[in-house]
């Protein structure tokens, strides 16, 4: 069991109001302050801060050799973190984005997600594998993908995801002392959205890594998703209400292990039920939810769960990516069908 | 679409401040001479400073490089200089979401893409505009990468030059089994049809697995590849010493094939010694590894600020390496060419880089049913049920619902 | 569209019995006598004939330029595969064990699965990625895993699996014929199941490739898999047919696109499916039936789809994995929750 | 269990025939060239013939090694190897799924085991069971893997050698985070503690790029590795030519590091040589790269078949250089053992593989809990409710239900 994570102590200002990527990298901070054997390892992170700039300043202020800017491989950069982590290190990967986590691939089914159960948890590999995600940026080939169902899948990982400011503090860290393998997917379009920001009180006691969060309440219907998409689920909510349909939206948070008490208990009121998420449909996550709600809802659905994803596709020019993206329309055209039924 | 300035800038104010560290003096000193410096090994044909120094290995293979070759030559790099530079500018201008610049690897590019025959097939990685450009593609078909209405579409089998690759290093390995083929149909040999196929990737993507293996199986398989490895010293923000302890084009000695390192700012060396690779391979004596040692004049993309991590001190060394430069100054002074020519150049590069942009203004948006095409070559009835769904729902916008 | 697979002309016996390996090997001969450009690329699979022998016999009489002992790496297999299929050929690459097809996970996700969609259909990659797969066999560790969801959820990639002798030896024809790339995932245990042996009409017309097809028809309940636990889904059919429940059985051949029309005709009919897979559940194909049919036949289902698969666990060291994998018991002690529900 | 045999070998008659082809008489001399002769550049200590060769660079390391550590070289050999020939036994006996016999390579692996310090760590790939000996690791803890009751659980810290790993060459990326780990520990240097990490793989491992990137990180951080790749001459059923042109040792020349290559064979020559490795390397030298030429003298694993690809002849010339007996001809020569001394080792091997015999035919099989036990460190409700609900099932047989 890790242990719990603990407010850094700081003299400057506790409360501010941050950015996701402010926050992201305040958290990071903090969890270097807390361990020396944590470590961060990326392409470009070190004087570059990161394409993302999430890691500035860390190499600056803690050192080469704990702010690592690898040689380009992730292979490489993931392998050698396991390897880290056997010595007593905690390393924090960065994949620069998504589309290049694939050559990395092996070691994190094969070894990362493995070497626990393996040796009977005689050896605990406590890497964090962060990885911005998701599209909306109007970017080239590979930069704007989802693939946190296919890391769903494989036992042995955790996988998480944040959706705002306060969560991208607390969680990172939480990730960090964490004892098993996280991926840590970080909703990239949404880093330095100044809508976004919040206060962000680093003395609080945060909420655990693991759970999802009911973020609104409603009785017409329920809207469960993660990352980037709860903006999206927000909005389509506040759109809702305004024609007087209560939409209850819950965070998914943690993706593996998924916690659905709280979408049980939703759908138990709601009868209906939304899941949304920028990935693509076919055995994915929300295909998950879908498998799951109908067993253990079966007598409280009122229509079948409905999916807003995007396309089984590749992630088309990003000059079509407004089609692609689950956006406010589509998600609430998914209500009205499934009150509709 | 977004500005990408959105996603790897914060606005202003507003995220983390630039507290990346200043280089220490003796870290500018090490790292002008590490990237300024090519070796005792490297190959020169062309000085900076435009003089021509023979050479008697690769002299041969510029038996045709008259005073016209070397004019065209010399239009050529000034022509894909000036569409990358329109480019850059339209990306600023928000017309393309990111532009790649070649900025300072135009003789690398032209020296290496005009020494292929047009039988030969060239793997380009996102940058080799120059390349694509010597095999007759279009200047503007290479936009709609950038401007994120394609993923590349020209004539790839007519040109002879394959998609570009963005996954750093991966299309190593398809270059490799493209020049396999090349072999099992019998395309190597004496003949003058033979072929050979060219990969070329940049010095970071060396560490790459993929690039590793490219390397065992060309190799094993006796496969007709020339590795062209542009080390422009720089993977985003980390140099060359990030990826390895030796010069790159050493790599090959353990793989026991032939590697070679020419000065990537030297058109004339890049044409001779890739026509002498690509000769070996095309005789059955591939593969090789070519390391052109150049520099990234500009940002890694238009995302980039250089700024965070090198000094202006390292471009400015550069600067005196100009490929373009150094053949302008031997043109004239060997005679070859008048001030009428180099003007001639240049607005020719205007017009060129004229109808690059109108081009691109008045580029269209794909259709939204191309999210859908071509996923498959055989058709998917699930794919297909989405495409009508979505297009069904679209057109209840059109008939009156709003978006 | 590719042209259809031809019976090959072949002057001995038309009809033989034959086990799944062998109706492999007899499939891929015809492959290689009706095209030159298809070409078999893998570890082992030249003198040796493959650890399972499936390729036995190939080299010999087509050489060693059409059957290659590979350098050992799986992700050089597939990276010059598509190479080579750019080129003109049809390479057919065997990975030695599924658990050694993630070192190739970027050659398959990021080139074979997008270079058809990236070039707006000026390249096909016709690669097929032969997989033995599934657990059974008393094997050490990465030797017995069902990574299939893993690629069924990458657009771009179709899946399939056979399950018996006929359709291993029509259904590799076809996707060596298929313009897209094809991953063939074989169900190892059961490759020289003297048991399953069947008559192989070589002559015949075979099914389409990408159809699921009923293998038993029943009123009770539906059970629908693939592969391996085919023969589980009938043995525990007849099991409960000797006890007057009628099973239907669906065994699904393509995993993606997934044919499930004949899925939600028999759902309609019998109220309750159970869909078997001795894969680890989340984030799966089973959730992704489960997702489907309970959109498809809302009204028809009686209970919640059941799922009976390997657990959210790694593979367990194989003295344990009779419990691990789906058996006759526990899918029937699925049909009876279905039942009783 | 089912039998392995079943698996990849056909029921008799009823799969395809064997129908490998013959080697040609042509293939057959050049691969017992190629397989049989180490070069020029093989070091060597100790001839097949029992001849001690002196080694002005390599002696300073056998300092120490008088005629009583000779002895328990040779013993420690025979006792592995008796081990070897008792587990493979017992899997055609039905008690383990497979074996992956070490025979032939028992120098190479005591040879460079007994270089390490107990500070050290080596990763071990799935063939070192000789290595895990001189680690401390009692043969009977291997059993387990091979037996399928589990995945390697010894004291990994405690013993220095990490679990076993199948995955081809992925562990040495593993083996480099951990000597990047010591380094950035400040345990490489000049005192008595300095630390090193040994990394074992095979000659086809060598291709795979997680290999090539283990080389890059570790020579970019300096990393005090020792890369030992046990050149067997086989990959299952190909030969090393179908990895490499050259030698494998040379491939570190490519990344600015030593190699080289060592009589795999030769007890002395493997002790010397890793031992000067990992004085390099605790230094801050490394990595380093060994290759230690030696003879898979068994079939792959026992699932195996290498009649289908090799011929016999191979194999008789390679018993000619037997780890084993060159020792025991140059203790007898030199007067260092007497035939008491050899009687006594024979006995003792033969109690050694009856007490693992007799060990494994009682290993209990694991409970079903374990299926679900230490897959994370921090417990998943998820698949806290998937075992509570597979342990009342199962306990519903239990309670009168049959299953
Ligand atoms: C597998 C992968 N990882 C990371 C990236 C992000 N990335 C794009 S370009 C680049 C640096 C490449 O450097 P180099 O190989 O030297 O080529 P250059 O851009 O200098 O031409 C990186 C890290 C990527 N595209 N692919
Ligand atoms: C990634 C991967 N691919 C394939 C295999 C199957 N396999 C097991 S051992 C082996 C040959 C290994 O040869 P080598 O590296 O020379 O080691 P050796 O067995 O000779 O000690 C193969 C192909 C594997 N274990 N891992
Ligand atoms: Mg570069
Ligand atoms: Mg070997």
């Amino acid at each position: 069991m890790a242990a719990p994570v603990q407010s850094p102590v700081r003299t400057e200002t506790e409360i501010q109001k941050l950015t996701i990527g402010k926050a992201l990298n305040l958290g990071l901070r903090a969890a270097m302050e807390a361990d020396d054997k944590v470590l961060m390892m990326g392409e470009d992170i070190g004087r570059l801060g990161g394409v993302f700039r999430i890691t500035d300043g860390l190499q600056k202020d803690f050192g080469e050799h704990r702010v690592l800017d690898t040689p380009l491989a992730e292979s490489g950069i993931i392998g050698t973190a396991v390897g880290l982590a056997v010595r007593g290190f905690r390393p924090v990967c960065e994949i620069q984005f998504e589309g290049f986590i694939f050559p990395g691939f092996d070691q994190i089914v094969s070894q990362l997600a493995k070497l626990h159960y393996r040796t009977q948890g005689r050896i605990t590999v406590p890497v964090v594998i962060r990885v911005p995600f998701g599209g909306g940026i109007g970017a080239v080939e590979h930069h704007s993908e989802s693939p946190e169902s296919l890391f769903a899948h494989v036992p042995g990982l955790k996988v998480v995801s944040c959706s705002n400011p306060v969560d991208a503090y607390w969680m990172i860290q939480q990730a960090i002392s964490c004892d098993d393998p996280v991926l840590f997917f970080e909703p990239k379009k949404l880093y330095h959205s100044g809508a976004l920001k919040q206060p962000v009180d680093t003395t609080s006691t945060p909420d655990p890594l693991f759970a999802s969060r009911s973020l609104r309440s409603g009785t017409a219907a329920t809207l469960v998703t993660y990352g980037p998409s709860v903006k999206v689920c927000l909005d389509a909510a506040t759109a809702a209400a305004e024609e007087g349909t209560e939409l209850e939206v819950i965070d998914l948070r943690s993706l593996s292990p998924l916690d659905l008490g709280p979408v049980f208990e939703s759908v138990r009121r709601t009868g209906r039920l939304v899941a949304v998420s920028e990935a693509q449909s076919e055995s994915s996550v929300t295909a998950e939810i879908a498998a799951r709600v109908q067993q253990e809802c079966f007598y409280s659905l009122e229509a079948p769960v409905q999916r807003v994803t995007g396309f089984d596709t590749p992630y088309p020019p990003a000059k079509l990516e407004e089609h692609f993206l689950p956006d406010l329309d589509r998600v609430l055209h998914a209500v009205d069908n499934a009150l509709a039924w | 679409m977004s500005s990408p300035e959105q996603w790897t800038r914060p606005e202003p104010g507003a995220g983390p401040a630039a507290t990346a560290a200043q280089p220490s003096p003796e870290q500018v000193i090490a790292g002008l001479r590490a990237t300024a410096e090519g070796g005792t090994e490297l190959t020169q044909l062309l000085t900076p400073e435009g003089e021509r120094l023979p050479s008697s290995r690769f002299d041969p293979y510029l038996d045709d490089v008259d005073d016209e070759a070397l004019r065209n030559l010399y239009r050529d790099m000034v022509l894909v200089r000036r569409a990358d530079r329109e480019s850059n500018a339209m990306q600023r201008q928000g017309q393309l979401g990111i532009w790649v610049p070649l900025l300072g690897q135009e003789a690398a590019q032209i020296g290496s893409g005009r020494a292929l025959k047009p039988q030969d097939m060239a793997f380009p990685s996102y940058r080799e505009h120059g390349v694509a450009y010597t095999r007759g593609v279009d200047f503007k078909e290479l936009l709609g990468i950038f401007r994120c209405t394609d993923h590349s579409e020209w004539d790839f089998a007519g040109h002879g030059i394959h998609p570009y690759t963005i996954v750093i290093g991966n299309q190593v390995l398809n270059a490799a089994g493209y020049a396999m083929g090349q072999r099992f149909e019998g395309k190597v040999g004496d003949d003058d049809n033979a072929e050979a196929t060219i990969c070329y990737f940049g010095d970071g993507a060396t560490s790459q697995g993929d690039v590793h293996e490219g390397f065992v199986w060309a190799s094993v398989y006796d496969a007709p590849l020339v590795f062209f490895c542009q080390n422009n010293q720089w993977a985003i923000s980390e140099p060359t010493e990030r990826q390895s302890r030796l010069p790159l084009y050493q790599r090959a000695r353990g793989y026991g094939f032939p590697g070679i390192r020419v000065d990537g700012n030297d058109v004339l060396g890049c044409l001779a010694v890739t026509r002498w690779a690509l000769e070996e391979c095309r005789r059955g004596n591939g593969p090789v590894l070519i390391e052109a040692f150049t520099y990234r004049m500009d940002a890694h993309t238009t995302t980039d600020d250089p700024t965070r991590y090198r000094l202006s001190d390292e471009l400015e060394v550069w600067k005196h390496k100009d490929p373009i430069e150094r053949v302008r100054v031997h043109l004239a002074r060997t005679g070859a060419a008048e001030q009428e020519f180099f003007d001639e150049v240049d607005a020719e590069a205007d017009r060129f880089a004229a109808e690059l942009r109108e081009y691109c203004f008045a580029m269209p948006d794909p259709p939204p049913e191309r999210i859908f095409s071509e996923v498959y070559a055989d058709p998917s009835p699930v794919l297909d049920a989405q495409r009508e769904e979505y297009l069904a729902y679209l057109g209840g916008f059109a008939d009156g619902g709003e978006r």
